[in-house]
């Protein structure tokens, strides 16, 4: 079975992107939860989500950025969505959540926004 | 000017859904094509999630008239009323309770007429301290992208939950 | 104030299909149900003979408002136009034909909009020795029933016929 | 297969009636038709048809009752129909089929109007 999601790590901070799917919705959702977890339990802190391959977010979708955050948080990590869509964003809107994730046009900008 | 279809009851015809509504957002103009399947799309994974009847379809019916009026039924017996009242209790006309609670945004239901549950948004002072909620987020971006949002139960025929935006 | 219901696309759900608008048209009260039976029956019948994809089913959506929409589904490409014309070439806009022709009456079909066919009786003086027609008279019969009939013609979408009575 | 169509004949008339069937309809008009057409061959010409059991008649229905005037014109006999409820009377001015039938409350009256 084909990962739904990638990790790269480097020393401060790693990187999580999408393959293979575009939609992080009801149907997609609990499994990239459960490989995100996955990933993120290991000694990383500070986490890029790369989401410039994914077109759609539903609440459920939502749902998992949103319980990353707070694993990323608990462990005093930074959560940073890097090349979020406008489309994307208008619907984080909808959700009440611009003011609740921190975004990156692109990962350069992510990464000085870490530092910062 | 009405689009019709309908879909089987489950979540995997989200995919098919969008689909349909690529075209339809493009005679329906007055709305952009992602919220249009955004608010769609949560309201048939709820029809999905929490309608019971497994085997009937799930309807969707737009009407483009001044406003833009969305039906998705519910092939089950809908939203469950506080107390176990049934919708159609005169006694439970009038009773409003909280759906949803977020930092700073409440969702009310509100039974108005004795088959009308109406929702609305009440923003509240942040009580930052609040956990972030993970789910129950459905109906608030529904709220925020629409006019008017009312689930209506119907003896006999589909229920539906009711779009105006 | 919608009833929304589906049947399978049979003419042996006739029967269901009384049995619900009996309950409809205790809520509606602006036409009685020997009336809304007929009408939508003879709607119903024709969305099973002539539409093409049997195993769709047959929408049907009944609207209160000032007036009472009926909106049938039409699980078919629907009704051919003349000249094998698509119901959206412009040149097809404007044409109409006759439809049915009884002693005193024609049912006149006219392609309004690129999608829309709109249905019309002609009185015309009775000419007698006209053989009196056994079948062709459910159009005849819903146009006397309604202010409105037309059928909608939707890419993607189910197509629809259309009464406002 | 029970009949849908019962016929008594009289010297002078015969009167079909229906039993077990109330929808006089796309689903029952086939069989009811060939009933009538085999029942009717015979040397019968003037009839009566008692629609007091039938609660609803659609077009297709309706085009089986001129089906059948017709061929009774054909051998210049009458038909009447016998019984015929207003709600199914108001559905037969829909089918602008009114001044086509003759109508006739009850089988007595049906007879005074048979020999007028
Ligand atoms: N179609 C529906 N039928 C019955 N109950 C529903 C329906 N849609 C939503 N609900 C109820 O409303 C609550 C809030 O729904 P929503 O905001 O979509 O969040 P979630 O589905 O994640 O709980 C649900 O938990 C459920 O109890
Ligand atoms: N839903 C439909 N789809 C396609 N064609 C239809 C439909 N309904 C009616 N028609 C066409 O209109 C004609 C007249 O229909 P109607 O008045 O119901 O009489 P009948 O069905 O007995 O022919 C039909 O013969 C058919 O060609």
């Amino acid at each position: 079975m084909t990962q739904f999601v990638r990790l790269d790590t480097f020393p401060e901070y790693a990187i999580i992107s999408f393959q293979g799917v575009s939609n992080l919705d009801a149907n997609s959702a609990l499994r990239v939860k459960a490989e995100m977890k996955g990933l993120i339990d290991e000694q990383v802190s500070n986490v890029l989500i790369d989401l410039s391959n994914v077109s759609f977010i539903d609440s459920t979708g939502f749902g998992t950025l949103i319980s990353v955050l707070k694993t990323i948080k608990n462990k005093n990590g930074k959560l940073i969505l890097v090349g979020v869509s406008p489309e994307v964003q208008e619907l984080m809107d909808l959700m009440q959540l611009l003011n609740v994730f921190e975004l990156a046009p692109d990962t350069k900008s992510a990464l000085v926004q870490l530092n910062a | 000017m009405l689009f019709i279809r309908s879909f089987p009851n489950n979540l995997v015809q989200t995919e098919a859904l969008a689909e349909w509504l690529q075209e339809v957002a493009v005679a329906v103009e007055t709305i952009p094509y992602h919220k249009l399947r955004f608010v769609i799309h949560e309201a048939f994974v709820n029809a999905c999630k929490y309608g019971h009847d497994h085997n009937a379809n799930i309807v969707v019916v737009i009407r483009k008239h001044e406003d833009l009026e969305i039906t998705i039924t519910d092939p089950g017996n809908g939203f469950e009323i506080p107390n176990a009242l049934s919708p159609f209790d005169a006694g439970a006309i009038g009773l409003s309770w909280n759906l949803a609670r977020d930092r700073d945004t409440n969702v009310i239901a509100e039974l108005r007429a004795p088959n009308t549950l109406s929702f609305s948004l009440r923003q509240e002072k942040g009580h930052q301290e609040v956990e972030l909620m993970e789910n129950h987020r459905g109906l608030i971006s529904i709220l925020k992208a629409a006019k008017n949002l009312s689930y209506h139960f119907v003896p006999n025929s589909f229920n539906y939950l009711h779009i105006t935006c």
